[in-house]
């Protein structure tokens, strides 16, 4: 098992290096496709008539040599580990992107565990009282999670809980009137908690907990509708029938039989939701004003800065591919009939 | 310190250790705090109070007065100006500040070759005949120029502890400065603060400078906040969270009229918005007829614009912003609007009938007004003469490329003043850079053209004065623009404290803020 | 209904219904049925597929879902009536003195757990082992069940098992708490035949060692001719034949019966055009009038299709539900089982 | 050639690759390894053995829907794998199969009509008309009427679904009808239906069946010549009567043994085999059934047994006949 | 059939009754525009900002036009856009994934790792990448939206052709020498349809969702059109104006509500093991 195991992870990683390539060419080549000319779109209104400042700014990006040397520049350095200069922030990439994905996998570990807990929970309640006035309540919750727009939701959190009631802090990471803890993690609460500060611990979780929600009610939604209809099928399966036959009490059927069964396709889900997290994650930041990957990106991509977009491009596709390795690692640990080989 | 938002928390809690904290959240453009390559809109906000300069502004931008410099001399053929530094100044790093380090930090902004050092761009040389003494020698005669020395480009660094850290002002600097990640964080000036620390899209902290040659500011830590969304900002400050919200829109600032703790504050910015008609028949096709420009200058509501733009917004005559030196005063908005007369000159074109076009504008918001809201005014009014356009929106970044190469035929645009001189305005003449991208060649205006000239190079006050308002004049006539709006800049704090005044340079000078 | 024949039987099935509702409407699946059985004898149940055969043994466990399912009917265990016990009495009966193997071992199995876990499910439960006492009458089951290597297996998933082990496993745990009655719902169906020899040898071999009674589900003659003393044949829901072993193959009453024995192709028969039932079993919805088989049957006259036959003893040990032995009878005589 | 011969298998291989594309160690299951037999016109041939012996594949790649790694199949004469498209297209006419599971067997999209009405079309055989009379005639030759014809499959039990699955395989006139399974989906009643269909079909049309099955009782009622497979191998064929009566290979015997027999009076003595059949992906050394067999030596486990014939028509693979 | 599930299903009809009412005011706004009580384009400077009244029954917002009416007249471009999208993606994914099922083998592999490329590719960056080069508009936007979400149709595709290739139907016709592409389209297609169909139902809501989150991002069709995702970055914009945000998203909340109750019932309805009771 564990020599198949390795081999399958060795293939996924081998995969993560294509995919990588592929991504970084795909971006590059729209880069070098679009009308609009990086160089312009830099460089101010008064530079762009200075021949000198242009060859300068051209020579810097590396931007006069042809395309095919630029990719092999760019992924050779990227094998070093440098994702080259953002041209907007001036910055290394490789050093933005470490600034704002922290903030990122805070927020998308927060909701994700908000989303697997309530989402299993609603969704086990709602499969035991099948067809009850509960289990339609909980489906209609359900898909309203998966069907409300999150930009349009923050704003009414916002409204609802911050400005009308005053109950729920503001935007951002931590109150503005508070310094942000000594970084180690750069996950705030973490790195307060590490301080032994907790108040600034409390206050960090209680700014994550509307943007949280707020982005993990796709996910709870859509964990809340897969637990209940695998644990409905799972219910249907021989297996239970054969452990009623046994005499065990549907709780510990539930519990020790139809449970783990269940939550196999559950954890692909997680996997989904988690993908789905670094998505929204681009409206959620926009609106509750995250320091993350999502505002980083929208910017980058709103100013063409193709280093920042594929370092970012990048930095997600790889996260994807690994939260499906992980999604399938924990199907090899929760289903035996998983083996990689 | 708990939950941010308690209901009747209307200001905020004071820091735990008694330390006094400033806090101003914006929606900042600043990607580096590098005095030699930052350029962007907020970066004087940051490095005023950082780096001294030669000159700087207090309160009105007719004239700068000395900063560091405590006096200067130009020579008779008016290319060479010679200036006394201050005495006893010290860099925040302990180092004595000296001439050579002036002419060091020039320098070195000008190598870099950043965004910024076209400012520069007219130094032949930089002599420094003793540690207090600096000599510019100019390639000619520049009216602004001492107004130009009051941007970062000239501020002074500790080129002592800069170079340190990787920076030189060599002619290569552009490749071979090492130092901007390090003054990202850090900083080697002589101003009132220093940087502490800079999160980029978080916040930049500035701490009290404890060497400052001048008087102490009030506040030991000035936290700048970037919350981009102006409704959050409002948020924050209604709820005592922070103390500046900045970049208010028109519309935010009436819904905080009423509400007690929280002070709004209004000043005319120096940023205009203005429409841009292509000459080239070949990019805009009907719209190059010099008549149906006119027309649509005639055609416009003004009034209605203003409105959108919230109170206090003018419409100059031309493209010279109120507030300068020789500026007319902006139209009445009342009279502005002749319909009758947009028809005629529509028919005199032989458009009676209009056509379609296409009006291009960015997706963001300047001086808090949306600028595609204000493109589906324009659209709204244009249609009277017949005109019918179709709006195409675009990240600012993408749209400045066409925008540049001067390939729009009817755009939307805002322009603020690179320095804080109206020689700056020149560039919308005929045949200037502004103007090109109108496909507005000298040809087309030769007189214009020539005017334009002279005013460049103009230093009597009187004889500028009356050049420039000449050149108004005849913008009214006949231009390949239409300044829209010169917009008001709204913002709001809370209202015990003070010194919050708007200066377009600094935004806001935050060495002189305090409690009240 | 009297009571020797209760001490007798360890389970008698009376009149037992079992209907379901479904979109299509409601139907029948398992009509009157009666059966019994003693201890330490085997009865088989034969009938094609959807004749009941798996409903009936699924509502001696009680384990019909209900809804679509609603049972009717007595069935006396021990004396005792399952239909009206609790379900928590109804709990400890299962999996400890009725148990059950099903038909697919494939997918009886839970797959998330080792197979010595679910083995020894049972006995924690019902006998109040500790862990370590079930872990070794697990193992000893494994060996009885003939299971090499049973440390090793004890350890392992289903997936991990062939077939012919699997359903081993479901009979281990079948057998674990000793039951007095055990049902098989075709065990071997889904077996290689090489395999289905190697079970049926062992659930002979288990049925001698631990005497419990064995009601055996199939649909293959052959099986029950090699396992089972008594046989009930099935047909559309209904007992249509109950009958000691050989007489049946010596003497089948029923034609239904009759056909099915002579039908199926066998290696010691002389090569010969097959006999065939014409027609085909029909659909819950569309019951013909009268005997459910009369359509088919080669026998029937005006009465089978006006009248339902009643189950007819013909003898101490037999019983047909058909028209002809009616008849032959004498209606005066017939003695319907619990008429 | 021998003129009564309609097929020749000759040392055919089919083996399916089980690790993925992009792997180094390519693996195999050898379902079928190296299996030589004939088939006589007219005749039927049962090929019996355990799940997972290859019978399927064998009778597929017989077909060509699989194209060997080694091996020919000689129809008439012509190796079907060495045929051009267009001429293995005529073959196919001649070449048909019956499946197992008569609902997986027909498209449950399309009506009985559309069904039958395929190899017509793919063959572009007759006219609209003719078309329809043809399949009148099909309908009747199977036992079914008219009204069936605008029915779905799922509307129908499974013997006439069989019975559709028979008739389409005779639409095109076929030589050799590969019969995979036919019955052992169907209730014992229906089974005999549809194996007096057949018997009645083949005596019709001169039909050779390849008869697949893994019930040992109608392969006898049935078969005139059986083979018996065991992990891709062949390991016994012969007349009818020679492998039920004067059994060879231990395997056959023991396959033979297991049938549950139907006499209550004369049980008789089973031989049982030990274990489980072992993964074709990983056979055993030498004899195949080494493993499981009563009368294994230490040759068997060394040296792999041929196919011989050791009475005259009666072949086995077995190192001690 | 419809009217079977829709009795004894509450969500289910509460989503078809949702839908419908969507569907009948895009197509009456589009047949009688004056049916809105306002031309959705009408501006009033001197009647900006109002808040929710018998005038203006959502108010009205920055430059005067009535939220109400463009709140209506925005329904068309969600469901042409949800439409589109589906539509597309789903014909693009049923053809790549049919194809590299059918196919199989390394083929197979190349195309199937090539679509876990683009899944992988985050989708809101990739489109905001290529509405800033090409410029925002409906078009690109959509365009945009296809290319993320084909792969999910050809992944679903393939299984379904995959699972169904193996049908003993499809040997059927091929012993009878059918042609590649008659089983491909013929036996093979028609089956494998489905499972994708339903997908598609089930992701209308979705499609929509996204397409309302990008046009939220600036990247939908210019302006004046009354696309509901852009009128809530406008009511973001306008913050102390509740109701500029608050209606549209409403809308587009009711109308994902509605096709994913829908979507939902009808995957219960239609999965047989689910119907199964327990
Ligand atoms: N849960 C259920 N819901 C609805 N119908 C059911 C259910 N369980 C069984 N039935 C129906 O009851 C009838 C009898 O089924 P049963 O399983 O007893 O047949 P069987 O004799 O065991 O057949 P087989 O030999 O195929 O196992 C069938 O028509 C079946 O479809
Ligand atoms: N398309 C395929 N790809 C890979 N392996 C296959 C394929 N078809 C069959 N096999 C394998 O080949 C071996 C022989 O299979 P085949 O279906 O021929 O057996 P069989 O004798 O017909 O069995 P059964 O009685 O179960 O139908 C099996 O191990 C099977 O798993
Ligand atoms: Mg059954
Ligand atoms: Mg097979």
């Amino acid at each position: 098992m564990t020599l198949g195991l390795l081999k399958y992870t060795a293939r996924r990683l081998v995969f993560l290096a294509f995919l990588v390539i592929g991504v970084s060419l795909v971006v590059f080549v729209i880069s070098h496709s679009v009308p609009s000319d990086p160089v312009l779109a830099n460089l101010s209104q008064r530079n762009i008539d200075n021949q000198e400042m242009v060859d300068s700014f051209k020579a810097k990006w590396g931007l006069d040599k042809p395309m095919y040397t630029q990719y092999f520049i760019y992924v050779g350095n990227l094998v070093k580990g440098d994702m080259g200069t953002s041209i907007r922030t001036q910055r290394p990439v490789m050093d933005d992107l470490k600034k704002y994905f922290p903030a990122t996998i805070e927020l998308a570990i927060f909701s994700i565990i908000i989303a697997v807990f309530f989402g299993m929970l609603f969704g086990i309640i709602s499969a035991i009282k099948r067809n009850s006035a509960i289990d339609q309540i909980i489906r209609g919750i359900s898909v309203v999670g998966v069907s409300v727009p999150s930009f349009w939701l923050g704003l009414m959190f916002l409204l609802l809980f911050y400005v009308n009631l005053g109950i729920a802090p503001g935007p951002g990471r931590i109150s503005p009137y508070l310094a942000p803890p000594a970084a180690v993690t750069n996950l705030y609460v973490i790195d307060a908690l590490l301080a032994g500060d907790w108040s600034l611990a409390v206050d960090a979780l209680q700014h994550l907990l509307l943007p949280g929600l707020v982005l993990g009610s796709f996910t709870m939604g859509l964990i809340t509708r897969t637990t209940r209809s695998s644990l409905l099928e799972v219910m249907s399966l021989d297996f239970i029938r054969t452990a009623r036959a046994k005499g065990l009490t549907e709780k510990m059927i539930i519990m020790r039989h139809a449970l783990g069964n269940a939550l196999i396709p559950v954890v692909t889900v997680i996997g989904i939701g988690f993908g789905n997290l670094l998505g929204g994650m681009v409206l959620v930041e926009t609106i509750f004003a995250w320091p993350g990957i999502g505002q980083y990106a929208y910017k980058a991509a709103g100013n063409l800065d193709f280093p920042a977009i594929i370092g970012v491009s990048i930095l997600i596709s790889i996260n994807y591919v690994v939260i499906n390795l992980i999604v399938d690692l924990l199907y090899g640990i929760l289903d035996p009939r998983v083996r990689y080989n | 310190a708990g939950c941010g938002g308690s209901k009747d928390a209307a200001t905020k809690p004071e820091a735990t250790d008694g330390t006094k904290q400033l806090i101003m959240a914006l929606d900042p453009d600043y990607e580096t705090f590098d005095p030699g390559l930052a350029y962007e809109v907020y970066a004087l906000l940051v490095l005023h109070p950082v780096y001294d300069t030669l000159m700087q502004f207090e309160d009105n931008l007719d004239a700068p007065i000395y900063g560091i410099a405590e006096s200067h001399e130009l020579s008779k053929d008016g290319l060479s100006y010679t200036f006394k530094l201050r005495k006893g100044i010290k860099f925040a790093g302990g180092n004595a500040l000296t001439s050579q380090d002036v002419k060091w930090s020039v320098e070195r902004s000008m190598n870099l070759k950043g965004n910024g050092s076209f400012l520069a761009d007219g130094i032949k040389s930089i002599e420094t005949p003793d540690s207090d003494t600096v000599v510019f020698n100019l390639k000619g005669q520049d009216a602004s120029f001492l107004t130009k020395l009051t941007y970062n480009a000239f501020g002074v660094i500790d080129s002592k502890v800069a170079m340190e850290n990787g920076a030189t002002n060599a002619v290569d600097a552009n490749t071979a400065d090492k130092a901007k990640l390090w003054f990202d964080t850090h900083s080697a000036g002589s101003g009132p603060y220093v940087i502490e620390s800079y999160t980029p899209k978080v916040e930049v902290v500035l701490a009290r400078n404890k060497n400052y040659w001048g008087k102490a500011p009030y506040y030991d830590k000035v936290v700048l906040k970037a919350i981009s969304d102006p409704g959050t900002q409002l948020m924050m400050l209604e709820k005592g969270d922070i103390d500046i919200a900045f970049n208010l829109g028109p519309e935010h600032v009436k819904q905080i009229q009423d509400k007690p703790g929280i002070e709004i504050k209004k000043a005319q910015s120096m940023t205009l918005t203005f429409l841009l008609m292509n000459r080239d028949p070949k990019i805009g096709g009907p719209i190059a007829n010099p008549d149906v420009q006119k027309a649509i200058r005639l055609v416009l509501d003004y009034q209605g614009m203003q409105t959108i733009a919230g109170e206090g917004s003018i419409t100059p005559v031309a493209p010279f912003q109120v507030g300068f030196l020789g500026t007319l005063p902006p139209r009445d908005p009342k009279t502005a609007q002749n319909i009758e007369k947009a028809k005629e000159l529509m028919k005199k074109a032989g458009y009676e009938k209009g056509f379609k076009t296409t009006l291009e504008v960015a997706t963001l918001a300047v001086e808090g007004m949306d600028l595609p809201t204000l493109a589906q005014k324009i659209q709204n009014d244009l249609l009277q003469i017949g005109i019918e356009t179709e709006i195409k929106t675009s990240d600012i970044m993408v749209a400045l490329d066409p925008y540049r190469k001067g390939t729009q035929a009817l755009s939307l645009w805002y322009w603020g003043p690179d320095y804080p001189d109206p020689n700056t305005q020149l560039a919308f003449l005929p045949g200037n850079p502004v103007g090109l991208r109108a496909n507005w060649t000298a040809d087309m205006n030769p007189e214009l053209a020539e005017l334009g000239k002279k005013a460049a190079v103009e230093v009597d006050k009187a004889t500028r004065v009356k050049n420039l308002e000449e050149i108004q004049k005849m913008m009214d006539e006949d231009s390949a623009f239409d300044v829209l709006l010169q917009h008001a800049r709204h913002y709001a704090t809370r209202d015990n404290i003070q010194g919050t005044d708007y200066i377009d340079l600094y935004k806001i000078d935050l060495k002189d803020v305090s409690a009240k | 209904m009297s009571d020797d024949l209760l001490d007798n039987d360890l389970l008698r099935i009376s009149n037992l219904n079992v209907q379901f509702r479904t979109s299509e409407g409601v139907f029948k699946a398992v009509r009157d049925v009666s059966i019994s059985i003693r201890s330490g004898e085997t009865l088989g149940i034969v009938g094609e597929s959807g004749s009941g055969k798996s409903v009936t043994a699924l509502s001696i466990m009680n384990l019909i879902p209900n809804p679509p399912g609603e049972i009717k009917g007595d069935i006396f265990f021990n004396g005792q009536n399952l239909r009206e016990m609790s379900l928590e009495e109804v709990r400890k009966v299962r999996g400890n003195e009725i148990s059950m193997i099903f038909q697919e071992p494939m997918t009886s199995l839970n797959p998330i757990h080792t197979c010595g876990k679910q083995i020894m499910e049972p006995l924690l439960l019902h006998k109040g082992f500790t862990k370590h006492e079930a872990k070794a009458r697990t193992i000893e089951l494994l060996k009885m069940v003939g299971i090499p290597l049973p440390e090793q297996r004890f350890k392992e998933y289903p997936h991990q098992l062939s077939g012919g082990m699997r359903q081993r496993i479901m009979i281990a745990m079948a057998l674990a708490c000793r039951p007095k009655l055990l049902l098989a719902d075709e065990p071997t169906t889904a077996l290689d035949v090489t395999i289905q020899a190697q079970i049926l040898e062992l659930m002979k071999n288990l049925r001698n060692e631990i005497d419990s009674a064995i009601i055996m589900i199939t649909h293959d003659l052959g099986i029950i001719t090699e396992m089972c003393h008594s046989v009930a044949v099935m047909y559309a829901g209904q007992v249509v034949e109950s009958s000691p072993l050989k007489e049946l193959i010596r003497e089948p009453l029923h034609p239904y019966t009759e056909g099915l024995l002579r039908s199926i192709p066998t290696i010691t028969k002389e090569k010969q055009r097959l006999y065939t039932i014409d027609g085909t079993v029909p659909s819950p919805f569309n019951m013909p009038p009268g005997c459910s088989f009369q359509p088919r049957c080669k026998y029937s006259n005006a009465i089978c299709s006006e009248q339902t036959p009643d189950l007819i003893h013909v003898s101490e040990e037999r019983a047909v539900r058909c028209w002809r032995h009616a008849e032959n009878i004498g209606i005066g005589n017939r003695s319907v089982l619990h008429g | 050639m021998d003129d009564s011969v309609l097929v020749q298998v000759q040392n055919l291989k089919m083996y399916f690759q089980t690790e993925g594309s992009f792997s180094f160690s390519k693996k195999y299951i050898k379902a079928v390894d190296d299996v030589s037999f004939n088939l006589f016109k007219g005749e039927t041939f049962g090929l019996v053995g355990e799940s997972g012996c290859g019978k399927s594949t064998l009778g597929r790649t017989v077909l060509g829907l699989y194209k060997p790694n080694a091996g020919k199949v000689i129809f008439e004469g012509e190796n079907i794998f060495s045929l051009k498209n267009k001429r293995m297209k005529e073959m196919r006419k001649k070449m048909q199969l019956i499946f197992q599971d008569p609902s997986a067997s027909l498209n449950p999209r399309k009506t009985i009509a559309d069904i039958l009405n395929e190899p017509f079309h793919i063959h572009q055989v007759g006219t609209m008309t003719e078309r329809k009379a043809k399949i009148k005639d099909l309908m009747d030759r199977v036992g079914l009427s008219e009204y069936h014809l605008s029915r779905y499959p799922h509307e129908m039990s499974g013997g006439q679904k069989q019975r559709v699955g028979i008739a389409r395989a005779l639409a095109l006139n076929p030589k050799l009808i590969i019969c995979d399974e036919p019955v052992s989906a169907l209730d014992v009643s229906i089974q005999a239906q549809v194996i007096n269909l057949l018997e009645d079909l083949q005596k019709e049309y001169d039909l050779t069946y390849l008869f697949i099955s893994h019930n040992l009782s109608v392969v006898h009622h049935i078969c005139n010549r059986v083979g018996v497979m065991y992990l891709g191998k062949l390991v016994e064929t012969g007349n009818h009567e020679d492998i039920y009566r004067n059994t060879l290979h231990p395997y056959a015997k023991a396959l033979i043994s297991a049938i549950p027999h139907t006499d209550p009076d004369n049980p008789k003595d089973r031989i049982l085999l030990k274990g489980d059949v072992p993964s074709p992906a990983n056979p055993p050394s030498g004899c195949r059934f080494h493993t499981r067999c009563p009368e294994r030596t230490d040759l068997c486990s060394q040296a792999e047994p041929q196919l011989k014939e050791v009475f005259p028509g009666h072949f086995a693979a077995c190192h001690l006949c | 059939m419809l009217l079977r599930i829709m009795k004894n299903n509450l969500l289910f009809s509460i989503g078809i009754i949702v839908c419908a009412l969507w569907i009948l005011i895009a197509i009456v706004t589009v047949l009688v525009p004056s049916i809105t009580p306002y031309s959705y384009l009408a501006q009033d400077l001197a009647n900006r900002f109002q808040a929710p009244s018998s005038a203006h029954w959502f108010g009205t917002d920055s430059i005067g036009r009535d939220v109400f009416s463009r709140v209506l007249v925005g329904s068309r471009i969600s469901l042409i856009a949800g439409l589109i999208t589906i539509a597309l993606a789903s014909l693009m994914g049923m053809i790549y994934g049919g194809i590299a099922g059918y196919i199989g083998g390394l083929t197979d592999e190349i195309m199937m790792r090539i679509s876990e490329m683009v899944m992988a590719f985050p989708g809101i960056i990739l489109a905001m990448t290529i509405a800033a080069a090409l410029g925002p508009s409906l078009h690109n936007t959509l365009l945009a939206m296809v290319i993320i979400w084909w792969p999910n149709y050809a992944r679903v595709m393939r299984s379904m052709v995959i699972a169904n290739k193996e049908n003993e139907y499809v040997e059927a016709a091929k012993s009878l020498g059918a042609s590649h592409f008659r089983i491909f389209f013929n036996e093979i297609m028609p089956n494998s349809l489905g499972p994708v169909l339903v997908l598609a139902t089930l992701d209308f809501g979705n499609a929509i969702l996204l397409f309302s989150g990008l046009s939220f991002l600036g990247l939908g069709s210019p302006p004046p059109t009354p696309e509901w995702g852009a009128m809530v970055a406008d009511g973001v914009l306008n913050f102390n104006y509740w109701w500029i945000g608050t209606f549209p998203g409403l809308a587009i909340l009711t109308m994902s509500v509605g096709t994913n109750f829908i979507g939902d019932s009808l995957r219960d309805f239609l999965d047989p093991r689910l119907r199964k009771e327990i």
